[in-house]
């Protein structure tokens, strides 16, 4: 069997989930021999137009050219895997889609006054084409990109977690930080993956893998943090780091908005 | 050593076959010779088959024993184990766990009228039955068979049923074919040659072409959940009695021997596991159980 | 007749730009670097963020240097509500920082810079001829993963490093294989010294370079509160502003950095060069050997100086370390914070150079202003000047060679355009 | 036995395994191995995750395979085990668990490390989540080897099993012969505990209460706090739904299979082929999840009254409360 052929693509983004990709190390060479990578923008030069078995994409469509580009990919490509939040519901950049319009965005960074270039509101890859399978994180885990390629190579579908942090976290026996002291973690709407790496550590999680596909109960985050003595205010940003595009999300800050009346986030 | 129920036991693919698009036919036999002499099961019982690597998933076995311990599925790919099974070539081995469930209760409907209603694949645990009940003929009364298609190309063992179709009453059984596409030109040809045994329409329809003896009548049902309440209800209306209406139920397992608890249906006064308590019930059952059908 | 090279998509660094030089005759009119990378405003979405969670949205602008973010962040907000940390915490911050140059260094030597000199597309297709040196990147980058996944909790976007200290204290064990990977891979280190200082260097893009670097202190090292100038000033932080002087400019749609009216350079290069007495043990005696070879004027001389870096790291995490084990890792408690209305800026020297964060807070702890100048934005326009001089120099020559030099250059910088995208020549053709 | 011996009589069981017992971890408890018994919080009301733990691993793997050896190869590890302290609702899950695992098609995961355990109980207190009372659980009969019993400064011992016997005559030095004055003081405390009891649950009828609420919107009403994080299930002593995964290796040949424990309030737990969902939304989740608890096996309900399930629910939903509601009491 010929080697399945495979492009690495970014789109706009940090470039973690290439690098996570890299991070695979060792193991990379040994995944590699697998395979034919015709691009790895992070990692090579060669960058072939030519048909792909599977694309990874990472980054979100913020700009003209990440559109065209991400266009020209699928078109181009058998599977289309997103990479990251922000190819899924564009991550921490999607934060204030909604509530501030990009020109507000743009005179706030580059100041007032001046024509600015064309940039579109962020959002993941979804948005505009199909997309074949979702890896979500903020980084995305090597853990689970391995798993993946091998999964593919050996011919199967790979499965994805769909279910939230807490049942990871309670896997690893860690002290329940929402529970045993207040502490506003999202780990019950966002989904597993990450080995619940935050309560591991004593953090509350803030969501970098993405609310749960149609499952996030964000009106019930809302009212419980709320119980526990965090404003609304906090609590809204926290699920918009990761969440601003998830439906649950979208529509829980659309009525908290209509709530209080105007534009937030000044 | 104790025995580990949970480690497969390997089997050869003696023969994976395209039946239909999505369907292909997979006859396995147990490598070691005294597991496969031991291999005793009960119609309407299924098995785990364990693919390296990708997992494990239930099948029902479609055919009645035999001699040479051979053990013939019917699966419809698209998952992860079942398009899995269906890249294997023949030669290929492949774990095996079972038998599990408790299967149709054979013995008790001896004497009995059979009617047989199975939709789409729901024909593989019944093809066993006919199978059986055709090969003691002396032991059943009539045998009618209900067998509901989408269209001509997703019909398993066409050539079996075909002949059925073809045999009429001198096959031993009373076949009677309904597909759903009417346009479907393959179906209109068999419903123009038979037209008293094939019909468009839904599987319950068949029920309009043949009279159904309310006693001494066993009706077993296997297909798609909403059939269930269907086809119970006609036969409700023609006073079977609900606990000689048996069912064979489908649900997520992981394990198939009443540990992982995926498959607990029911409510508070009447939870079942459906692989240990199943996958056979009775209509009874159904109407008793919550969230059975 | 006007002559236009442009290399199209610039890959192996982190993000999407292009170089685009307009030739006249034997006249370079115009040089651009062009960053197609979508800016993502991080100043703007980060108003009304309370302080705790500030640092967890900024790691985000860069995935190589996430650290790097995520430390300027903590110490900008750490300042600006006066909280002391500990001892430990601040030796724990050296460890994880150092750590994360190695992370990034090797990666960007072997994975990213090393394959232009040897002539390959990429690290992995020098899998056959070049193994060692691969296996050696690979190597060095796990190390500095190590670092960053003991003590930030994961290789990218760290979670650990905490505003007021560390929310967990790493495994003892998790130190100990730390410390037997650095042994173990000091040698490659030394090795990319020998390497990097054996290869043929252009010398096209020699001129003047002024260089900035944070004044680390008694040692070598990457924290520190005030900026070292090549022409001998040294300036508060704080005054940051002067020092990069970030102006928008009307035709190129995107703001220039500049100090005194010239573009400067930061980075690797530039740390040593202004600190190179201040560097001690074996990264000493390299730099000493090697000295004629780093000159600063010529910016191409940025590898060899991230190299010499590299041992250093390994020396320091070591020493950080062993200085942990000396005075115990017991867990502490975060320090303790009072938000109160007020600003700061604070800096950090990432694997590219200095990296400034500056906030101000409403009296509830709350961001009400950002701003965020990253080494590659920094760069940018010394960048643009060396394109300039080497297109000069080298403007007979045929059509790819420049291509391929002009890449070279942009390389050597290491140019991390997603954390800068919003500060770089902007023009989309 | 008196108070001062219990350090020493707990290094004593080292012979029998690694001595696990409650642990304070922050702010909640968890059986962890211990070298001494001050390292144990005796007087823990609930661990958050439950003895099961030892028997049905959280995460284990259960056995590995090669492609090219055409082999399937079991991983097994028998260490022998103590578990110390554990409470009377604890001791009852066990049994139930029991009827599950080891049934006709016994687990030998489960089975072994159950055969290498001794169960040592502990007598408790219960607060305001507890209702062990009203589920019958709350003194335990059998199913340890010993069970301690706190008095003033003795303990009272029961010997349950054939091992605890053993035990305790090998031990015979820290033991003394049960005189009146102790059955009076132990009659006592049993006395006073009964009535420390607050909390209480009917569950006469409950089962089909349960089946006769099967439309009920409290359902919904609840559904809608649920995250369906799955956190109730995983803390609970009787639930033990596992889900399976296979691992591939590097070399695309070999791997493992591994198994976890799973939740009924995941979406995935009802799905099947094409898609389709038995328990599509929180609602059906939620309320087979209380059929399931609120239901007989063998005459024993799948509920012990532990209170983990409200405690550590970060929604809040208070499991009396509901079935409270079901009943129509509240
Ligand atoms: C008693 C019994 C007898 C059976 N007999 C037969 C038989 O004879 N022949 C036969 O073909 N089948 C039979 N089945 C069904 C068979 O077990 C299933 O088709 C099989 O388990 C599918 O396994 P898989 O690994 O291929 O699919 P999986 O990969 O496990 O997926 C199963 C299905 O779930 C869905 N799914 C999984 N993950 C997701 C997700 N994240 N989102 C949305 N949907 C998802 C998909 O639709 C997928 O097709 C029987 C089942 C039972 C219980
Ligand atoms: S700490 Fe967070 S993720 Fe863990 S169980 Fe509690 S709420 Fe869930
Ligand atoms: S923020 Fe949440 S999802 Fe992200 S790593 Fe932490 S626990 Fe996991
Ligand atoms: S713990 Fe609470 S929120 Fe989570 S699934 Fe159970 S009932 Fe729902």
């Amino acid at each position: 069997m010929a080697k399945p052929k495979i492009g690495i693509y970014g789109l706009t983004g940090c470039g973690g989930d290439q690098l996570m990709i890299l991070n695979l190390e060792n193991e990379l060479l040994d995944l590699l021999r697998n395979v034919e990578i015709v691009a790895f923008q992070e990692a090579s030069s060669v960058q072939q137009d030519e048909e792909v078995d599977i694309a990874f994409v990472e980054g979100s469509v913020s700009t003209e050219l990440d559109l065209e580009r991400l266009k020209d990919v699928r078109k181009r490509s058998r599977m289309l895997i997103a990479i990251g939040d922000c190819a899924i519901g564009g991550c921490v950049q999607a934060m204030r889609n909604q509530e501030m319009t990009m020109k507000e965005k743009m005179e706030e960074v580059y100041g007032k006054g001046e024509e600015y270039f064309k940039v579109l509101e962020p959002y993941g890859l979804s948005k505009y084409v199909n997309v074949d399978l979702e890896l979500q994180g903020c980084p995305i885990e090597t853990t689970e990109i391995r798993q993946v390629f091998l999964s593919l190579l050996h011919g199967d579908t790979p499965e994805i977690k769909d279910y939230p942090v807490c049942v990871e976290c309670k896997l690893n026996e860690y002290q329940c930080l929402l529970v045993d002291k207040g502490m506003p973690c999202l780990g019950p709407i966002i989904a597993a993956g990450c080995n619940a790496r935050c309560p591991g550590l004593g953090i509350d999680c803030v969501g970098c893998r993405g609310p749960i596909m149609n499952e996030t109960n964000a009106a019930e985050e809302l009212h419980t943090l709320l119980e526990k003595g965090y404003d609304e205010r906090y609590i809204e940003n926290r699920l918009r780091f990761f969440g601003a595009n998830f439906e649950g999300i979208l529509k829980l800050s659309k009525m908290l908005r209509e709530k209080t009346g105007g534009a937030r986030g000044k | 050593m104790m025995e580990n129920v949970f480690l497969p036991k390997l089997a050869k693919i003696v023969k994976n076959e395209k039946m239909t698009a999505m369907e292909h036919f997979l006859r396995l036999q147990l490598l070691d010779k005294k597991t496969a002499e031991e291999f005793q099961y009960n119609l309407g019982q299924f098995i785990e088959i364990s693919i390296m690597g990708v997992g494990e998933a239930p099948f029902s076995i479609c055919s009645m024993q035999n001699q040479k311990y051979l053990l013939d599925l019917c699966i419809r790919s698209g998952g992860r184990v079942t398009s899995a099974i269906l890249r294997l070539g023949e030669g290929s081995l492949v774990g095996v766990r079972g038998p599990y469930g408790n299967g149709f209760p054979l013995k008790e409907m001896e004497g009995s009228n059979l009617l047989l209603v199975a939709g789409g694949l729901g024909v593989a645990p019944l093809r066993s039955i006919l199978q059986y009940s055709l090969k003691n003929r002396a032991k059943y009364r009539d045998i009618t068979f209900f067998y509901g298609i989408r269209t001509y190309d997703t019909m398993l063992f066409r050539d079996e049923f075909n002949s059925l179709l073809a045999g009429g009453d001198e096959s031993g059984c009373k076949f009677y074919l309904s597909y759903e596409d009417p346009k479907d030109e393959q179906c209109l040809l068999l419903e123009a040659e038979y037209s008293d045994r094939c019909m468009s329409g839904v599987v319950s329809k068949l029920f309009e072409r043949t009279e159904i003896s309310p006693k001494d009548t066993y009706a077993i049902i296997c297909g798609p959940s909403i059939m269930y309440k269907f086809v119970g209800q006609e036969l409700t209306k023609r006073d079977v009695p609900p606990e000689r209406i048996l069912i064979s139920l489908e649900r997520r397992m992981r394990c198939g021997i009443g540990k992982c608890g995926n498959c607990i249906i029911g409510d508070g006064s009447s939870i079942r596991y459906v692989c240990k308590d199943g996958p056979v019930f009775t209509y009874w059952d159904a109407l008793h159980t919550k969230g059975m059908i | 007749m006007a002559r236009e090279i442009v290399v199209e998509h610039l890959a192996r660094v982190e993000g999407h730009g292009g170089i685009e030089v307009t030739i006249e005759g034997e006249e370079v009119k115009d040089v651009k670097m062009r960053i197609s990378e979508g800016p993502r405003f991080f100043e703007a979405i980060i108003k009304g963020v309370k302080y705790d969670k500030v640092p967890d949205v900024m790691r985000r602008i860069c995935g190589i240097c996430t650290a790097s973010h995520s430390l300027a962040s903590i110490r900008t907000i750490e300042k600006a509500f006066k909280v002391e940390v500990t001892p430990r915490t601040a030796m724990l911050r050296d460890l994880l920082i150092h750590g994360e140059v190695i992370e990034s260094h090797s990666l960007h030597l072997f994975l990213l810079a090393l394959p232009d000199y040897l002539g390959y597309p990429d690290a992995l297709s020098m899998m056959d001829k070049h193994a060692k040196e691969v296996k050696a990147a690979f190597q060095l980058k796990k190390t500095g993963n190590m670092v960053h996944n003991a003590l930030s909790g994961r290789e990218v976007h760290g979670m650990n490093d905490r505003v007021g200290g560390f929310s967990t204290m790493p495994k003892e064990e998790d130190l100990l294989s730390i410390k037997k990977a650095m042994e173990d891979s000091k040698a490659a280190a030394e090795d990319a010294v020998s390497l990097f200082a054996s290869l043929d260097i252009p010398d096209c893009t020699h001129s003047e370079n002024i260089l900035m670097a944070l004044d680390p202190g008694d040692r070598f090292g990457y924290l520190g509160d005030h900026v070292l100038i090549s022409d001998g000033k040294r300036k508060r932080v704080e005054e940051y502003r002067e020092l990069t002087n970030e102006e928008v400019v009307k035709h190129s749609h995107a703001k220039h950095s500049s100090y005194r009216g010239s573009s400067f350079m930061v980075g690797a290069l530039s740390r040593v060069t202004l600190c190179k007495e201040r560097l001690y043990g074996t990264a000493n005696e390299l730099f000493r050997e090697h000295a004629e070879k780093l000159n600063p004027r010529n910016s191409l001389n940025n590898n060899l100086a991230q190299a010499i870096e590299l041992v250093h790291c390994i020396d320091r995490c070591l020493e950080d370390i062993d200085a942990l084990f000396n005075n115990g890792i017991e867990k502490e408690e975060l320090a303790k914070i009072e938000p109160r209305k007020s600003s700061a800026i604070g800096a950090v020297e990432a694997p590219r150079g200095i990296l400034y964060h500056d906030y101000s807070f409403d009296e509830n702890g709350c961001i009400t202003q950002a701003n965020v100048i990253t080494p590659t934005a920094m760069n940018s326009a010394n960048m643009e000047k060396d394109f300039g001089v080497a297109v000069g120099r080298l403007v007979s020559e045929r059509k790819e060679n420049l291509e391929s030099t002009l890449e070279l250059i942009a390389r050597a910088y290491d140019p991390c355009i997603s954390c800068s995208a919003h500060l770089i020549n902007v023009k989309f053709v | 036995m008196t108070s001062e011996s219990l350090d020493a009589f707990v290094n004593n069981l080292e012979t029998y395994g690694k001595i696990y017992g409650p642990v304070k971890t922050g702010e909640s408890c968890s059986f962890q191995e211990i070298s001494q018994s001050k390292e144990m919080a005796l007087n823990y009301s609930r661990t958050m995750i439950p003895p099961k733990k030892f028997f049905l691993k959280l995460k284990e793997r259960m056995f590995i395979f090669d492609e090219r050896e055409c082999e399937y190869e079991e991983t097994l590890e028998d260490g022998k085990i103590v578990v110390f302290g554990i409470h009377p609702c604890d001791i009852y899950a066990l049994k139930l668990m029991d009827k599950i695992y080891l049934d006709k098609n016994p687990d030998k995961y489960y089975q072994m490390r159950r055969e290498n355990a001794t169960l040592i109980g502990y007598s408790c207190h219960p607060d305001e989540y507890c209702f062990c009372q009203s589920q019958g659980t709350n003194y335990a009969v059998d199913g340890f080897d010993l069970f301690l019993h706190e008095l003033k400064d003795k303990f009272l011992v029961r010997i349950g099993s054939e091992k605890g016997n053993k035990i305790a005559s090998e031990n015979s030095k820290f033991f003394m012969d049960v005189e009146s004055s102790d059955i009076q003081e132990f009659r006592e405390a049993e006395g006073k505990r009964e009535k420390e009891f607050t909390l209480k649950l009917a569950i006469n009828g409950l089962t089909d209460m349960l089946a006769l609420s099967y439309e009920s919107d409290v359902w919904k009403e609840y559904a809608d706090k649920c995250f369906g994080c799955g956190s109730c299930n995983l803390v609970c002593p009787t639930c033990r739904c596992y889900d399976v995964v296979d691992n591939v290796n590097m070399d695309l040949k070999s791997g493992e299979r591994q198994r976890m424990l799973n939740s009924c309030m995941l979406k995935k737990h009802g799905l099947v082929y094409g898609g389709k969902n038995f328990r599509p939304t929180r609602v059906e989740r939620l309320r087979n999840r209380f059929n399931c608890k609120g239901s007989l096996r063998e005459d024993m309900m799948n509920c012990v009254g532990c209170g983990r399930c409200t405690v550590y629910c970060p929604s809040k939903i208070d499991y009396v409360e509901v079935l409270r509601r079901v009943r129509g009491e509240l």
